[in-house]
């Protein structure tokens, strides 16, 4: 309770002022402004702009060798760390990489085989809903985005796939999936060659009801 | 300990509760309410109060318990169950929402004093006296309400404890790092929803059929992304060089139907001229 | 580009680790341990976790008579303001410090001392009903969290404190948590000898049991 009675005296010697200063730059969470120091800080005290200046300065000092320096930018003084350590202390604030979720990248593949494809659509093949998170997350990693609306009712976004989807995991073309698949799968299910002309037109036929707007 | 008991509720009443409001009443609380049980005009207010105050029907019979100076192990049951009464009636009779606890232990209390009323056992201990459960929960309690307050004692962050606050020099901040994907992973993604999905399979593993779905995404994208004033692009700038002859008939394929279903359109403006494809509607 | 160098090198003096250290520290944004200085900091280097406690505990003694200090707390070291500044300090803040209702706070106390413990178990020392915000309160600071289920009708969750916890109030371990006051002092007679659980004894015996967890 001596720090009450310091103020009441209205006196400060700069052995008082000192830690006081330092603490209130270390705690202020933006620069501090001498100003500021005055009105808040020392509010009950008659202290010089000098007198302020001086202190801040055998503060910079003391700071010299250490890992921090204190600065003076635009809107008051801060403490920082050397520039030196910015390298390693970067590895701080590293993030572990976020995984993404299974209905994610099954959205993403359906995006990819099966474009212009509305979230209704994709939906209906998964036998889930599909939350716009997820949307949003491959919308803000530039991998998906809307390249027009089906003209049906409510006009649902139609997606499709950008290059850097492609570019992300090295292909060069969409129709290497499949066959990376094929390759990778054990399974030697017989593939159906009878019917390409067929499948290749009801997708087209499909195409046909979408109409893009712009 | 009586004095104290009382302080503590006091204080942590004033700054404990976070959302309670200053009532012209505070100076009363607890004091002029429980000073003479007897007396049986309390003001209304003063009832919520002592909801408010207390943290349940434990908490309100330690306190009056303490008030009384009475010993917790020799707990005088008639005498507490009746003050208890006193203000439960009140409570009841002024139609002030009680919560149930309340009432369940008024109901506890009038069991302990009836059992108290039976002829005693010859062998007396603990377990013989109704009482003892009783007393082991108001003791418990009181344990965990103490310790509470001398958590609320400790120093803390935001009241007691200041943090500093460095950032790095120049502020420079780490892009944030995005999600790893392995193309494995996606193709067994493909796998899952393929296997779940069984018309996916036959339509889907044709690569012409890829490619030129995707060329067509890819044509649409690059004629949204003209001007109005320059709505054109050239027929041959959709074609890539590097594709080879198959790249060409795909994106052939897909101008084709784009054209068929009345998505884009191609016009030359003069005889020989470039074709120029631009979105239709 | 000096520091990169000295990376390759795998070898860092005591002057050089200090700085380092202090910097990361400072501007970690929250607690940091010797384990974290060691994997993500210092993960170039092959230093003891004794080698970087010395050159802590040097830091420690340097901040001595400043205006701030280095404590260590549950998760790892921190800087702080020494508290003799507070009330000045405090000026600079416009937001008050919560205050915690005795609910929350009894509740909180109920998890610290019993952990894992139930909602219903915690109701029952009480003696009334623990409201689904405080729960919520507890968990959204980081304080408390589920960490199992007990195998009873209903598979209730059972709740124990994180680091954070202790974090906030400046503690190391559960251990420091204030004792609890004996059954003996609160009433003059002595406690029946067949109910030890609230003993003060047996309190601490089952928390030394626990770990927290992170």
């Amino acid at each position: 309770m001596s720090d009450i009675e310091n103020i009441r005296k209205k006196t400060l010697t700069d052995a008082e002022l000192k830690p006081l200063l330092e603490a209130a730059v270390f705690v202020a969470g933006k620069p501090l402004s001498v100003a500021r120091m005055k009105e808040i800080l020392l509010a009950d005290y008659r202290l010089s702009t000098k007198r302020i200046k001086v202190i801040l300065n055998q503060l910079k000092e003391d700071y010299n060798d250490r890992g921090i320096e204190l600065v003076e930018v635009a809107s008051g003084y801060r403490f920082q760390a050397q520039t030196a350590h910015n390298e390693q202390l970067l590895a701080l604030f590293k993030e572990k990489a976020p995984r993404f979720s299974r209905a994610l990248l099954e959205t993403l593949v359906l995006i990819a085989y099966k474009q212009p494809i509305t979230r209704g659509e994709i939906e209906e093949i998964r036998g889930v809903a599909v939350s716009s998170y997820i949307i949003k997350t491959l919308q803000e990693r530039g991998w998906v985005k809307v390249i027009g609306h089906k003209e049906v009712p409510g006009r649902p976004s139609l997606y499709g796939t950008n290059k850097e989807f492609l570019d992300y995991f090295s292909l060069t073309s969409l129709s290497q999936l499949p066959q990376l698949m094929a390759v990778t799968e054990l399974s030697d299910e017989p593939k159906p060659s009878n019917e390409p002309q067929t499948s290749k037109g009801s997708e087209l036929a499909k195409i046909a009801e979408l109409s893009v707007s712009h | 300990m009586n004095n104290n008991s009382i302080k503590h509720n006091q204080e942590i009443n004033e700054q404990g509760e976070m959302q309670q409001q200053v009532l012209p009443l505070a100076l009363i609380r607890g004091e002029a309410v429980i000073k003479k049980p007897q007396d049986l005009f309390i003001p209304p207010d003063a009832l919520e109060i002592i909801l408010d105050t207390f943290e349940g029907p434990l908490d309100f019979l330690l306190y009056l318990i303490r008030k009384q100076k009475f010993d917790i192990m020799d707990l005088p049951v008639a005498a507490i169950t009746e003050q208890y009464m006193v203000y439960v009636d009140l409570m009841k009779n002024i139609k002030l929402e009680l919560a149930a606890e309340y009432l369940v232990m008024a109901a506890i209390l009038a069991e302990i004093k009836s059992r108290l009323l039976l002829p005693k056992l010859v062998v007396e201990n603990d377990e013989d006296d109704p009482r003892a459960e009783l007393v082991r929960r108001l003791q418990e309690y009181e344990v965990f309400k103490n310790a509470a307050q001398e958590l609320d004692q400790l120093p803390r962050l935001e009241r007691d404890t200041i943090l500093t606050n460095v950032a790095l020099a120049d502020d420079f901040k780490q892009a944030r790092v995005m999600a790893d994907v392995d193309l494995a992973e996606l193709l067994s993604a493909l796998s899952d929803v393929m296997k779940r999905n069984a018309a996916f399979e036959h339509h889907h593993i044709q690569k012409e059929v890829l490619s030129t779905r995707e060329r067509m995404t890819f044509i649409l994208q690059k004629l949204k992304q003209t001007s109005s004033a320059q709505p054109f692009v050239e027929f041959s700038h959709l074609f890539g060089a590097d594709e080879g002859r198959k790249g060409v008939v795909v994106t052939f394929l897909a101008i084709l139907e784009l054209i068929k279903e009345s998505l884009i359109e191609c016009m030359q403006t003069k005889i020989y001229g470039q074709i120029q494809v631009r979105l239709k509607g």
